[in-house]
C-alpha cells in the first residue's frame, strides 16, 4: 500500500481516527462503568455526574469535528480526482461518484450526529460508544461508495450493517430496540447470505473479483447463462436488503419504529445511499452487460415495492413505521431511475437523477425525523394521535415536520418533486411510461398519508393533559435547519446540485 | 343625417338617466323621483314623435352606432353593434313606448301613491322603457337580444313589485322562465344567422345588422329547411315574449303585477315586443312559406283559446290579459297570414286601447280594491269617467266600428280571407265573437245594473278616481276612438303605406266581405253578452249556461288546464326529477365509484399491513419464496418472453 | 388599514419604476430578461407577504389586525400591479401590443433539464392574472371577520396566491406544473382546517381528484418533453412541435383528463359541490372563481393551442362533455337545498359554457369561452361572498328554512338580485358577453349540440330565480326578524366585484380584443392545420 | 489434494454440496423458534457459500486472482464471527428484556 | 483402489457427514445437542476445506469456526435458557409448510441452475500450501478489506461488549 493510497483514503482515515478518539475519550471520561475505578461500581446516576455531560459534549464535539475534518479534506479531493483513480484492484476506486457518495454521506451523518447530540442521553453511560458506531458505519459507507471489487464491497457493507445492527440495538432500556436489532440482524444476515451466494456464483462464472474484470469476462461470453441470471437476481436481492426493496423490505417498518430516532434517521438516509452507492456500482460494472435482464426485473421490484409501501403506510398511525413503509415506497421510485439506467442512451441522465434523489430524499428525511424526534420528545409517543395538535404548540418543528412530509410527497416547488421529477423524465425518456404512470399514481396517493401527518399536526385538537415542554437543543435546530434549507430553496438553487449529480453520473461510465 | 335622427339617442339616454338618477341620488324622495320619470318619458316621447313626423314626411332608413358603443365588441372579423336605427317601424313603435310609457307614469303618481318601493317602481319604469326602446330602436339582432332580455328583466322585476306576496314572487319568476324558454332558440337562431351569413354582409355592415341581412335570407344561401328552423327559432323568442301558445300561461300570472305595470308591459309594450321581432325580420319569415303557415296556426289557435278562456274569467285583471293574449295572436295571426301593415296597424292601436282597458280596470281597482268582477258592478253611475274611457275601450277591442280596434281588425280580417283557408276564416270569425263576448261580458258585468251585493260596498263610498288617473284614460281613450283613422283601408298615406312589407306598398283593395263578416260576427258578440250580462236586458242566465256545459265551462276557466299539465308534466315530472336523478347519480354513482375505490385502497393497504405479521421468520419466508419465485420466472421467460413486455415500449 | 395602503403605495412606486431586477426566486444567469419584473412581483409578493405574517406575533385578538393588514397589503399590490398592467395594454392595444406575451421574463433554472423560470402575459393570461389579484384581494376582506387560527389561514391564503397567479403567468411547462401544484395543498388545509361539518370528507375529495390531475399533468409534460425532442419545456415552442398524430392524440387525452377534473367537467364534478360547501366563504370564492379557471386555461392554452389536430379530431367528444355538464349542473341546482351548493352546481354548468366554446373551435367561440372564464369568476365569486354573507347572518344556507328575507336585509337582496341575473347572463353584465360569444361561435361548429347546451340558460334562471324567491322574496319567516343588512365592507367588496361585473358587461370591447390577441396563435394554428 | 486427474469428483459435487447446506440453513432459519438455532442456520448458509467459493478457487484457478475464493471465504469467517458475537449480544439482551429468545414472541411491532 | 476413487470416498464420505451434521442442527429436539451438530458441521466443512486444497481455511475453519463460535453460541444457550431444562429446539408457529418447501425450492433452484452451468475453469497448479499465497495477497490486493475488516472487528466489539453488559436498570 503506497503512500498515495493513503491519500485517498484521508477522509475514511480522519473519520475513523475520530471514531478512535471518541470511543477512547469515552473510556477515559466514563471510566467508571467498566469497574475500571476502584470504587466505582458502575451504578452512576443518570444526568447527575457531571462526567456524564463532559462524555457527551466530548463524543459530540470530537464526532462533528472529525466529520467536518473528513468533508475538508473530500473536497480538496475532488480536485485531484481525475475521472479514473483506481489502484489496487478496484478495491479502493476513487472517482466523482464516490465523492459525490461519501459527500453525502458525510453531510448525512453531521445531521445525525447533531440529532444524537441530546438524544445520546438515552444511552446513558454509552453516549461515546454511539458516536463512535455512527463515524464507523459512516467509515464503512464510504468505503462501499468506494468499492469495485467483490471482497472489500462486502467487508465495507458488513461494517457498515453490524454497527447498524449495534446502533438500533442500542437503547437497552427499550424493548422494541432489541426486537428491532434482532430483526434487522436475521433478515440482514439472510440477505448477506443470498447476496455472498450470488457474488460467489459471479466469481465462479468468471473467476474474477473486480466488477470491471468481472464485467470484462461477461460481454465476451454468454450473457444468459441461467447461472449468470440467478447471479443477478441473488445480488441484486442482497442489496434490495439494504434500499428497502421488495422482497427484502420486511425488516423496515419494524426497525424503522423500534431504533432510536437518530438511529432510524440514520438507516433511512445513509445506510440506504451506501447501499444504492454499492448498487449502482455493481450494476453499471459488473452486471452492465447484463443490464437487459436487470431491467426488468428492477422495473418489476419498482412497481412492487412502491405499491407495497404506499399501500402499508395508509393506515399507519405511528410516524416511525410510516416513514419506514415511505421509505419502502421512495425505494421503488429510486427503481425506476435504475430502470432508466439500464438504458444506454438515458443511463447518464438517470444516473444523475437517482444520485439527485437520494440527496433530496436524504436531506428531507434526516429533516423529518428530527422533527419527529423532537416532537417525539415532548410528546412521549410517536403515534400520530399524540401529535395532534401539536402544530399549535411548536410552530417551527411542526413546520419542518410539515414541510418534510409535503416534499416527500412530491409537492412542487419542494425538492422532493424537483427529484421525482428528475427520475420521472429520464424513466419516459427510457420508453418506461407505464411505469411512470404507476410511479405518479403511487406518488399521488401517497399524499393521503404524508397529508394525514400534517393534518394531524394542525388540525385535530391537542390531547388534553400535560406535556413537557417542547425543548429542542441547538443541535437539533441546527440539524431541522439543515433540513428545512435543503427542503425549501434547493429547489431554486438546485441547478448546481443537479449538475454536480450529472458530473458524478458521468463519472462512473467513464471508466 | 337631418336633425331628429341626430337627436335619437336622446330617446335611450333620457329613460336610463331617470334610472340612473333615482336610484342613485333621489331614492328617497318620491315626488321627485317621480317627476324625473316622467320628465324623461316626455323628453324621449318628443323626440319619437319627432322622428315620427320627420318619417311620416318621408319614410327613410337611417342607422348609426351609438357612440362609444358602436363597436361594442369588434376584433378580427367580428363587429357587434350597439346603435340607433329609424325606420317608419321603428319610429312608430318608439312613440307608442314613450307615450304610454308616459301616460303610465303619471297615472302612476296617483295611483302607487303610498305604495312601498314608490321610487324602486318608477326607476323600474324608466328602465323598462330604455330596455324597450333599445330593442325597438336596435339595428341589429344582438342589440335586439340584449334589449330583449333587459325587459324580461324589467317585466321579473316589476311582476315582482309587490315580492312580499308569494304569488307575485312565483308570477314574477314564471314569466320570466317561461319567456326565457322561448329565448333560448331566439339566441341559438341568432346563432344560426350569425353562422350562415357572417362573411357575406354588405361591406361595413356590423354582424346581424337586420338591414343589411334583408336580401340575404332569400339569396340562396340557406336552404328552405334551414330558412324554416332559422325562422322557427327566431319566432320561438317570439313566441315566448308575446304569450303566444303554448307558452302564453306566464301572463295571466303576470297580472300580480302593480296593474299599471299589466297597462306598460303586458299589455301596450313588451309583448307586444315579439309581433315587433317577427315584423321587424319579416324578410326572414317571407322567405320561408311554411314558418308563415306556422306563424299563422300559432296565432290562430292562441287568440282563439284565449278569447273562449276570457269568457269565463272572473278576476278583472285575467280578462284583460286573456284579452292581450287574444289580440297578440290575432297580429300574428295576421303576419302569417301576410297582412303585414295590418298587423303592425294592429299592434299600434292594441297599445292605446289596452293600456286604456288596463288602466280603467287600474282605476276601478283603485277604487274597489278587488279585481273580482263579480264584486263589482253598477259602477257607471259612480265613475262616470272611468265608464266611459272603458266603453270606448271595450268598442275598440271589441272591433266596433269606427273605433281604432275595428280599422287594424279588419285589416287582419282580409289578409285571413285573402289567404282562403277555410279553418282560418272561421277562426277569424269566432276570434271576432268571442272577443265581443268576454269585452262586453267585462263591460255589462262592471258598470250596469247595480252594485253586487256579494260584499258589503257602501256603494256612497264609490267614487270616481282623481285626475291623475282620469287625464291618462281620457287620453288613452281619444286615441282609442280616433287613431284608427290613420289607417283607414285603401287610402293613399294611411299606415298601410307608411309601415309596409316589400318594395313598395300594395294598396289593397277594402275587402267588404271580410268587413261584414268581422261586424257581424262581433255585433253577435256583443248582444250574445247583453243578453246573458247586462242585468236590464238579460234573457239567460250565466250560471244555467255553466251549469249546463260544466266541461266547458271549467276547460275555459282553468284556461284550458295549462298550468297543471305544465306543472305535472314538466315542473315536477320531468325537470325536478331530472334534477333528483342528477343529485342521485353524483352522490351514488360517481361519488360511489370514487369512494369505492378510496375505500378498496385503504382496505387493501389493511390486507397487506397484516402481512407484516412482526415475526422475523414470517420475513424470511417472504423473502427466500419471493427470490425463488423471481429466479424461476425470469429463468423460464428469460430475457425474450412476457417479461420483456414490460420493457421499454421506445425500443 | 393605514398600514396596509402605505404598504400598497410603496410596492407600487417599485413597481412602476421597473428597473433591472433579478427576477425574484431565480438566482441563475440570465438567459433574456427584459429588464421588468413586474410579473415576477405579482407572482412573489404574496411569498414576501406569508413570510411577513410568519414572523409576526399572534398573541391574540390584537395581533390580528397587522397580519390582516400585511394580507392586504401583499394581495392589494399586486392587484395594483395587475391593474397598471392591463390598463397599459389596454392602452397600448392595437399600437405597441398587437399581440405576443408583455412583460416577459426569462431565466436559466436547471439547465440539465432545460428548465426555465420563464414568465409573461398575454391576451390570455393577463385577464386570468387580474382576476387572480382581484379575487384575493377580496378573498382577504371577506376574511376579515376571521377569529380563528389567523396567522395560518392568512398564510395559506397568501401561498396559494403564489401558485394561482404563478400559473396563469408560466411560459414554462415545468414552471407551470410546479405553480399548478403549490394551490394543492394550501386549499386542501384551508378546506380541511376552517371547513364546515362535512370538511374532512370534503378535503380529501378535492386533493384526491386534484391529486389525480396532477398525476396526469405529470406524465403528460413528461410524455411531451420527450415525443417533441424539442428538449426543453418553453411553451411556445412546445406549442409548435411536430408530433406523431396518434402521440399528439394521447397527449391531448392526458392533458383535458388533467383539466377536466380541475374545470370540471361532467364526470368528473363530485367534488367540487362538496370542497365548495364546506369550504370558508373566501376560500369558496377563490376556488370557484379563480381555481377552476386554472382547468379551463389549461385547456385553451394547451389542449388547443399545443394539439389543435386532436383538438379537431374529439371535437365532438369535448362537446359531449360540454353539453351534458351544462344541463347536469342545471338540473342538480335546481333541486339543491343548500344555496351554496346550488352556486356550486351552477359552477358546473357555467364552466361547461367554456368546455362548449372549446369544443366548437371558432375564435369566436374560444373568445367567448375565455371571456367566461373571467366574467364566471367575478360571478361566482359574488355569489359565494353573498351565500357567504347570508350565512353568516342566518347561520344557515337552507333554502327552506330561509324566506323573505328581503325584508330585512334589502341590500343584501339587492345585491343578490343582480349576482344572479349575472349569473342567469342578462345583458348588462358580464356573463353575458362571454355566452353570446359561446353561443354563436359554437354553433358555427355544433348546432344540435348547442341548440341543447343553450337550453342551460333556461335552466340557470330556473334554479337562481328560484332561489330567490324562496330566500328573498315571500313573507318574512319569524327566525330572521332580527337579521342586519351587511355592513361597509361587505357592501364595499360586493359593490366592487358587480362593478367590475358591470363594466365587463356594457364595455366588453377592449377585453375581448385583448383575449383575441391572445388567442390569434391559437386560432392560426387552427385554421392553418 | 485432489490430483489433476480427479475426474470421478468435480466441481458440480461440491456445488451440490454447498446447495444441500445452503438449503438446510434456509430450512433452519425459517422453521426453528430458538433464536440461537437461528444463528446458526445463518452460519451454515456462510460455510455454504464458503464451499462454493473455495470450490471455486480450487476448480477455476485463475493465476490473474489466485485464490480469490479462499480469500474471500476468509474474509466471511472473520466477519460470521464478528455477526454472531453481535447477535449473541442483542439475544442476551432481549432475554433480559423479555425473558424470551423464542422468535414467534419477538413480535411486538408489526403491521 | 485408484487415488480418484479414494478421493472420491473421501468427498462422499465428508459430505455425507457434513449434511447429515447440518440436518442435525435443524432436526434434533435439544438446542445443545444441535449446537453440538453445528460443532460437527463445521468440522467436516473444515475437512472439506483441505480436500479443496484450502490449508489455511481448514485451519482457520477449524480455530473460529469450529471453535470460538461453537463456544459463543453454547454460552448463549446457557444465558438464555428459561428455566434449566429448557433446551428445547423446537419449530416456531405459524410457519407451516412452508420452511421444508421454501427449503426445498431453494434446494432445486440451486441445482437446477449451478449444475448445468459452465464455470470458470482454471487448472490448479498445485501449490505446495495457499497460506503464503493468500498472506501475500491479504496485503497487497486485498489491503484495503483487510484493514477494513479491522474497523468492522471493532465495530463488532464495541457494540458486543454494550450491549452485551449488564447495567443497572434505574
Amino acid at each position: 500500500m503506497s503512500a498515495s493510497v493513503l491519500v485517498d483514503m484521508i477522509p475514511e482515515l480522519i473519520l475513523l481516527g475520530t471514531a478512535l478518539v471518541v470511543v477512547l475519550g469515552g473510556l477515559v471520561l466514563e471510566p467508571n462503568r467498566f469497574g475500571l475505578v476502584p470504587g466505582g461500581s458502575g451504578r452512576t446516576r443518570a444526568g447527575a455526574e457531571p462526567s456524564s455531560q463532559t462524555a457527551r459534549v466530548f463524543a459530540s464535539g470530537a464526532g462533528l469535528v472529525g466529520t467536518v475534518a473528513s468533508l475538508i479534506s473530500l473536497y480538496f479531493q475532488v480536485s485531484r480526482t481525475g475521472s479514473e483513480h483506481d489502484l489496487l484492484h478496484g478495491t479502493f476506486v476513487l472517482d466523482h461518484y464516490a465523492l459525490y457518495f461519501k459527500a453525502i454521506l458525510l453531510v448525512f451523518a453531521l445531521v445525525t450526529l447533531l440529532l444524537a447530540y441530546r438524544f445520546s442521553d438515552h444511552f446513558r453511560p454509552n453516549q461515546s460508544e454511539f458516536i463512535g458506531l455512527v463515524l464507523l458505519a459512516t467509515v464503512g459507507g464510504m468505503f462501499m461508495a468506494s468499492a469495485r471489487e467483490m471482497i472489500e464491497l462486502y467487508v465495507a457493507l458488513e461494517t457498515l450493517s453490524i454497527s447498524l445492527y449495534v446502533m438500533v440495538a442500542f437503547n437497552k432500556r427499550e424493548r422494541l430496540s432489541s426486537e428491532a436489532g434482532f430483526k434487522y440482524l436475521v433478515v440482514g444476515a439472510a440477505s448477506s447470505a443470498v447476496l455472498l451466494y450470488g457474488l460467489a456464483i459471479l466469481y465462479g462464472l468468471t473467476g474474477r473479483t473486480d466488477l470491471n474484470a468481472v464485467s470484462q469476462v461477461i460481454s465476451s461470453g454468454h450473457t444468459s447463462n441461467p447461472a449468470l441470471v440467478l447471479a443477478v437476481i441473488f445480488i441484486i436481492g442482497g442489496f434490495s436488503f439494504k434500499i428497502a426493496a421488495v422482497p427484502f423490505h420486511q425488516w423496515v417498518p419494524d426497525v424503522y419504529q423500534g431504533s432510536p430516532t437518530p438511529v432510524t434517521a440514520f438507516i433511512s438516509v445513509s445506510s440506504k445511499a451506501a447501499g444504492y452507492a454499492l448498487l449502482i456500482r455493481v450494476l453499471t460494472s459488473a452486471l452492465g452487460p447484463m443490464s437487459h435482464q436487470w431491467q426488468i426485473y428492477l422495473a418489476v421490484i419498482a412497481v412492487v415495492t412502491m405499491t407495497v409501501g404506499n399501500v402499508s403506510a395508509l393506515n399507519q398511525t405511528r410516524v416511525k413505521r410510516l416513514l419506514g413503509y415511505s421509505s419502502i415506497a421512495h425505494a421503488g421510485y429510486i427503481l425506476t431511475g435504475l430502470v432508466a439506467m439500464a438504458d444506454p442512451n438515458t443511463s447518464r441522465i438517470a444516473l444523475g437523477a437517482v444520485l439527485f434523489y437520494i440527496l433530496v430524499y436524504g436531506l428531507t428525511n434526516l429533516a423529518g425525523f428530527g422533527a419527529v424526534q423532537a416532537a417525539e420528545e415532548a410528546v412521549g409517543s410517536d403515534d400520530l394521535s399524540a401529535f395532534a395538535g401539536f402544530g399549535h404548540r411548536a410552530g417551527g418543528v411542526s413546520l419542518v415536520l410539515a414541510l418534510a412530509m409535503l416534499s416527500l410527497t412530491g409537492i412542487p416547488p419542494l425538492v422532493g418533486f424537483l427529484a421525482k421529477f428528475f427520475i420521472f423524465l429520464a424513466a419516459v425518456q427510457a420508453g418506461y411510461s407505464w411505469l411512470v404512470l404507476v410511479a405518479v399514481a403511487n406518488s399521488a396517493l401517497s399524499a393521503v398519508y404524508y397529508l394525514r401527518v400534517v393534518r394531524t399536526l394542525y388540525l385535530e385538537v391537542e390531547p388534553a393533559g400535560g406535556h413537557r415542554p417542547v425543548a429542542v437543543g441547538p443541535a437539533m435546530w441546527t440539524a431541522l435547519g439543515v433540513g428545512v434549507i435543503s427542503i425549501l430553496p434547493l429547489a431554486v438553487f438546485a441547478n448546481g446540485f443537479v449538475t454536480g449529480a450529472q458530473q458524478a453520473a458521468s463519472a462512473i461510465f467513464s471508466h | 343625417m337631418p336633425a331628429p335622427y341626430t337627436l335619437m339617442w336622446l330617446i335611450l339616454l333620457l329613460p336610463l338617466s331617470a334610472f340612473a338618477l333615482m336610484f342613485a341620488l333621489t331614492y328617497e324622495n318620491k315626488r321627485t323621483s317621480a317627476y324625473i320619470g316622467i320628465i324623461a318619458a316626455a323628453g324621449a316621447d318628443i323626440v319619437s314623435i319627432w322622428v315620427l313626423f320627420a318619417e311620416l314626411a318621408k319614410p327613410q332608413h337611417w342607422q348609426y352606432g351609438l357612440g362609444i358603443f358602436s363597436d361594442f365588441i369588434q376584433y378580427a372579423d367580428i363587429h357587434f353593434q350597439l346603435g340607433i336605427l329609424a325606420d317608419p317601424l321603428a319610429a312608430m313603435m318608439s312613440v307608442v313606448v314613450c307615450s304610454v310609457s308616459f301616460l303610465i307614469q303619471v297615472y302612476s303618481l296617483e295611483y302607487m301613491r303610498g305604495e312601498e318601493g314608490y321610487v324602486r317602481y318608477f326607476g323600474f319604469i324608466s328602465l323598462f322603457t330604455f330596455s324597450m326602446l333599445l330593442l325597438v330602436l336596435s339595428p341589429n339582432y344582438f342589440q335586439t337580444y340584449i334589449g330583449w332580455e333587459l325587459v324580461g328583466v324589467c317585466s321579473y322585476l316589476l311582476i315582482g313589485h309587490y315580492f312580499k306576496r308569494p304569488s307575485a314572487a312565483a308570477a314574477a319568476k314564471k314569466a320570466f322562465i317561461v319567456t326565457r324558454l322561448g329565448d333560448f332558440p331566439f339566441l341559438v337562431g341568432i346563432g344560426y344567422i350569425f353562422f350562415r351569413f357572417h362573411g357575406h354582409l354588405a361591406g361595413g355592415a356590423a354582424d346581424l345588422d337586420f338591414y343589411a341581412l334583408k336580401p340575404l335570407y332569400a339569396g340562396g344561401l340557406v336552404g328552405s329547411l334551414g330558412l324554416f328552423l332559422m325562422a322557427m327559432m327566431v319566432f320561438s323568442g317570439a313566441v315566448g315574449k308575446s304569450a303566444q301558445f303554448p307558452l302564453h300561461v306566464w301572463l295571466p300570472d303576470a297580472m300580480e303585477g302593480p296593474t299599471p305595470i299589466s297597462a306598460l308591459i303586458h299589455a301596450a309594450t313588451m309583448v307586444a315586443a315579439g309581433v315587433y321581432l317577427v315584423a321587424r325580420t319579416y324578410d326572414l319569415f317571407a322567405a320561408s312559406h311554411q314558418a308563415l303557415a306556422v306563424v299563422a296556426a300559432i296565432g290562430a289557435v292562441t287568440s282563439l283559446m284565449a278569447a273562449i278562456w276570457a269568457v269565463a274569467q272572473d278576476d278583472i285583471k285575467r280578462i284583460v290579459a286573456y284579452s292581450t293574449l287574444s289580440h297578440l295572436g290575432l297580429m300574428m295571426f295576421g303576419l302569417g297570414v301576410g297582412a303585414y301593415s295590418a298587423a303592425v296597424f294592429h299592434l299600434f292601436t292594441h297599445a292605446w286601447f289596452k293600456a286604456l282597458l288596463f288602466l280603467g280596470a287600474g282605476s276601478v281597482i283603485h277604487v274597489l280594491h278587488t279585481q273580482d268582477i263579480w264584486e263589482m258592478g253598477g259602477l257607471w253611475k259612480r265613475m262616470r269617467v272611468t265608464s266611459w274611457t272603458m266603453l270606448i275601450g271595450a268598442c275598440s277591442a271589441a272591433g266596433i266600428p269606427l273605433f281604432a280596434g275595428f280599422w287594424s281588425k279588419d285589416g287582419i280580417m282580409a289578409g285571413v280571407f285573402a289567404s282562403q283557408n277555410p279553418v282560418f276564416i272561421v277562426v277569424a270569425i269566432l276570434i271576432s265573437f268571442f272577443s265581443a263576448l268576454y269585452t262586453f261580458r267585462l263591460f255589462f258585468v262592471v258598470f250596469t245594473g247595480e252594485p253586487a251585493k256579494r260584499r258589503a260596498f257602501d256603494p256612497k263610498k264609490i267614487h270616481e278616481s282623481s285626475s291623475p288617473i282620469l287625464v291618462p284614460l281620457v287620453v288613452l281613450a281619444v286615441l282609442a276612438l280616433l287613431i284608427g283613422y290613420v289607417g283607414l283601408p285603401g287610402i293613399k298615406g294611411s299606415f298601410t303605406q307608411f309601415v309596409f312589407f316589400g318594395r313598395n306598398p300594395v294598396v289593397e283593395d277594402v275587402n267588404y266581405v271580410a268587413i261584414g263578416a268581422s261586424v257581424v260576427a262581433g255585433l253577435l258578440g256583443l248582444v250574445t253578452a247583453g243578453l246573458f250580462y247586462w242585468p236590464a236586458y238579460a234573457r239567460f242566465s250565466a250560471a244555467d249556461f255553466n251549469r249546463r256545459f260544466a266541461r266547458v265551462y271549467d276547460w275555459s276557466h282553468n284556461k284550458g288546464y295549462f298550468d297543471e299539465i305544465y306543472e305535472a308534466m314538466f315542473v315536477r315530472g320531468v325537470i325536478v326529477n331530472l334534477g333528483r336523478a342528477a343529485q342521485w347519480f353524483d352522490s351514488h354513482v360517481i361519488d360511489g365509484f370514487v369512494d369505492g375505490v378510496a375505500d378498496g385502497y385503504r382496505l387493501l393497504g389493511d390486507r397487506v399491513r397484516r402481512l407484516q405479521s412482526g415475526k422475523v421468520q414470517g420475513y424470511a419466508v417472504g423473502l427466500f419464496a419471493a427470490l425463488v419465485a423471481i429466479a424461476v420466472v425470469a429463468l423460464i421467460f428469460g430475457s425474450s418472453g412476457p417479461l420483456a413486455l414490460v420493457g421499454g415500449a421506445a425500443r | 388599514m393605514t398600514l396596509a395602503l402605505t404598504m400598497i403605495q410603496g410596492v407600487l412606486a417599485l413597481a412602476v419604476q421597473g428597473g433591472t431586477g433579478t427576477g425574484a426566486g431565480a438566482g441563475t444567469t440570465a438567459a433574456s430578461t427584459s429588464g421588468n419584473f413586474l410579473i415576477s412581483l405579482v407572482v412573489w409578493l404574496p411569498l414576501i407577504g406569508a413570510l411577513v405574517i410568519l414572523a409576526l406575533p399572534n398573541r391574540g385578538e390584537s395581533d390580528h389586525g397587522n397580519i390582516k393588514n400585511v394580507a392586504l397589503a401583499f394581495t392589494g399590490a399586486p392587484l395594483l400591479i395587475s391593474l397598471f398592467a392591463t390598463w397599459s395594454t389596454f392602452t397600448e392595444m392595437g399600437v405597441v401590443f398587437t399581440g405576443g406575451y408583455k412583460y416577459e421574463e426569462n431565466y436559466n433554472w436547471i439547465g440539465a433539464f432545460g428548465a426555465h423560470y420563464h414568465v409573461g402575459v398575454d391576451g390570455i393570461s393577463l385577464p386570468l392574472m387580474l382576476l387572480s389579484t382581484i379575487l384575493f384581494f377580496v378573498a382577504v376582506l371577506a376574511s376579515w371577520n376571521l377569529k380563528t387560527r389567523v396567522k395560518e389561514y392568512f398564510f395559506l391564503i397568501l401561498i396559494l396566491d403564489i401558485g394561482v397567479t404563478g400559473v396563469f403567468t408560466a411560459m414554462d411547462l415545468f414552471l407551470f406544473f410546479i405553480f399548478w401544484e403549490i394551490e394543492l395543498i394550501p386549499m386542501f388545509l384551508l378546506i380541511i382546517l376552517w371547513g364546515g361539518p362535512r370538511r374532512v370528507y370534503a378535503a380529501w375529495k378535492f386533493l384526491l381528484f386534484t391529486i389525480a390531475a396532477s398525476a396526469l399533468l405529470l406524465v403528460a409534460i413528461l410524455v411531451l418533453y420527450f415525443k417533441s425532442g424539442a428538449g426543453t419545456f418553453d411553451m411556445q415552442t412546445l406549442a409548435s412541435a411536430h408530433l406523431a398524430p396518434e402521440v399528439a392524440a394521447v397527449l391531448f387525452w392526458l392533458f383535458f383528463l388533467c383539466f377536466a377534473i380541475k374545470l370540471p367537467a361532467f364526470g368528473f364534478h363530485t367534488w367540487l359541490p362538496d370542497a365548495h360547501v364546506e369550504a370558508p366563504t373566501a376560500v369558496s370564492v377563490l376556488l370557484a372563481g379563480i381555481l377552476l379557471k386554472m382547468g379551463g386555461y389549461g385547456m385553451i392554452r394547451i389542449c388547443v393551442g399545443f394539439f389543435s389536430t386532436p383538438a379537431k379530431t374529439f371535437s365532438l367528444a369535448i362537446l359531449a362533455f360540454a353539453v351534458v355538464g351544462i344541463l347536469w349542473g342545471g338540473f342538480a341546482a335546481l333541486v339543491q337545498d343548500d344555496m351554496k351548493r346550488m352556486v356550486a352546481y351552477s359552477s358546473v354548468s357555467h364552466m361547461g359554457f367554456v368546455l362548449l366554446g372549446i369544443s366548437a373551435l371558432t375564435p369566436l367561440a374560444l373568445n367567448g369561452a375565455v371571456f367566461q372564464l373571467f366574467a364566471h369568476g367575478v360571478i361566482t365569486g359574488a355569489l359565494f361572498l353573498l351565500v357567504g354573507l347570508v350565512y353568516d347572518r342566518a347561520h344557515t344556507r337552507s333554502i327552506k328554512e330561509l324566506g323573505g328575507l328581503a325584508q330585512r336585509t334589502p341590500y343584501l337582496a339587492v345585491a343578490w338580485v343582480l349576482a344572479a341575473f349575472a349569473s342567469a347572463g342578462l345583458p348588462g353584465f358580464a356573463g353575458f358577453i362571454a355566452e353570446f360569444e359561446i353561443f354563436l361561435g359554437s354553433f358555427q361548429a355544433h348546432h344540435v349540440g348547442t341548440f341543447l347546451a343553450v337550453f342551460g340558460v333556461v335552466l340557470s334562471a330556473g334554479y337562481l330565480l328560484w332561489m330567490l324567491e324562496r330566500v328573498f322574496f315571500g313573507p318574512l319567516k319569524e327566525a330572521w326578524t332580527r337579521l342586519k343588512d351587511p355592513g361597509p365592507l361587505e357592501l364595499g367588496y360586493m359593490v366592487g366585484m358587480l362593478t367590475v361585473i358591470f363594466l365587463l358587461g356594457v364595455a366588453p370591447k377592449a377585453l375581448a380584443q385583448m383575449i383575441n390577441y391572445g388567442l390569434a396563435p391559437i386560432t392560426q394554428k387552427l385554421s392553418g392545420g | 489434494m485432489i490430483g489433476e486427474g480427479g475426474s470421478l469428483i468435480g466441481l458440480g459435487h461440491f456445488l451440490v454440496l454447498s446447495a444441500g447446506l445452503f438449503s438446510i440453513g434456509v430450512y433452519g432459519l425459517l422453521s426453528k423458534r430458538n433464536a440461537i438455532t437461528l444463528l446458526m442456520c445463518v452460519e451454515l448458509m456462510f460455510n455454504a457459500t464458503n464451499i462454493a467459493l473455495v470450490a471455486f478457487a480450487r476448480f477455476g484457478y485463475n493465476s490473474a486472482q489466485p485464490l480469490a475464493g479462499q480469500a474471500f471465504a476468509l474474509f466471511i469467517i472473520t466477519i460470521a464471527a464478528a455477526e454472531v458475537a453481535v447477535a449473541i449480544a442483542i439475544l442476551l439482551l432481549i432475554y433480559r428484556l423479555r425473558g424470551t429468545i423464542w422468535v414467534d414472541e419477538i413480535d411486538l411491532m408489526k403491521w | 483402489m485408484s487415488n480418484d476413487l479414494l478421493f472420491a470416498i473421501t468427498f462422499y464420505v465428508l459430505a455425507a457427514l457434513t449434511l447429515g451434521a447440518g440436518l442435525g442442527v435443524v432436526i434434533l429436539r435439544n438446542v445443545v445437542h444441535a449446537a453440538v451438530s453445528l460443532i460437527a458441521c463445521f468440522f467436516f466443512v473444515a475437512w472439506v476445506y483441505l480436500v479443496l486444497s484450502a490449508d489455511l481455511l481448514w485451519v482457520a475453519q477449524l480455530l473460529i469456526y469450529a471453535g470460538a463460535i461453537p463456544v459463543l453460541i453454547v454460552f448463549a444457550i446457557m444465558f438464555t435458557r428459561r428455566s434449566m431444562s429448557d433446551t428445547s429446539n423446537a419449530d416456531s408457529g405459524g410457519i407451516g409448510l412452508w420452511a421444508p418447501l421454501v427449503g426445498a425450492a431453494v434446494f432445486g433452484l440451486l441445482l437446477a441452475v449451478l449444475l448445468p452451468a459452465t464455470w470458470f475453469h482454471g487448472s490448479w497448479p498445485n501449490p505446495p500450501g495457499t497460506t503464503a499465497l493468500i498472506g501475500n495477497e491479504l496485503v497487497s490486493k486485498y489491503a484495503v478489506p483487510f484493514e477494513l475488516v479491522s474497523v468492522l472487528l471493532l465495530a463488532a466489539l464495541i457494540g458486543a461488549v454494550i450491549l452485551a453488559r449488564r447495567e443497572d436498570e434505574s
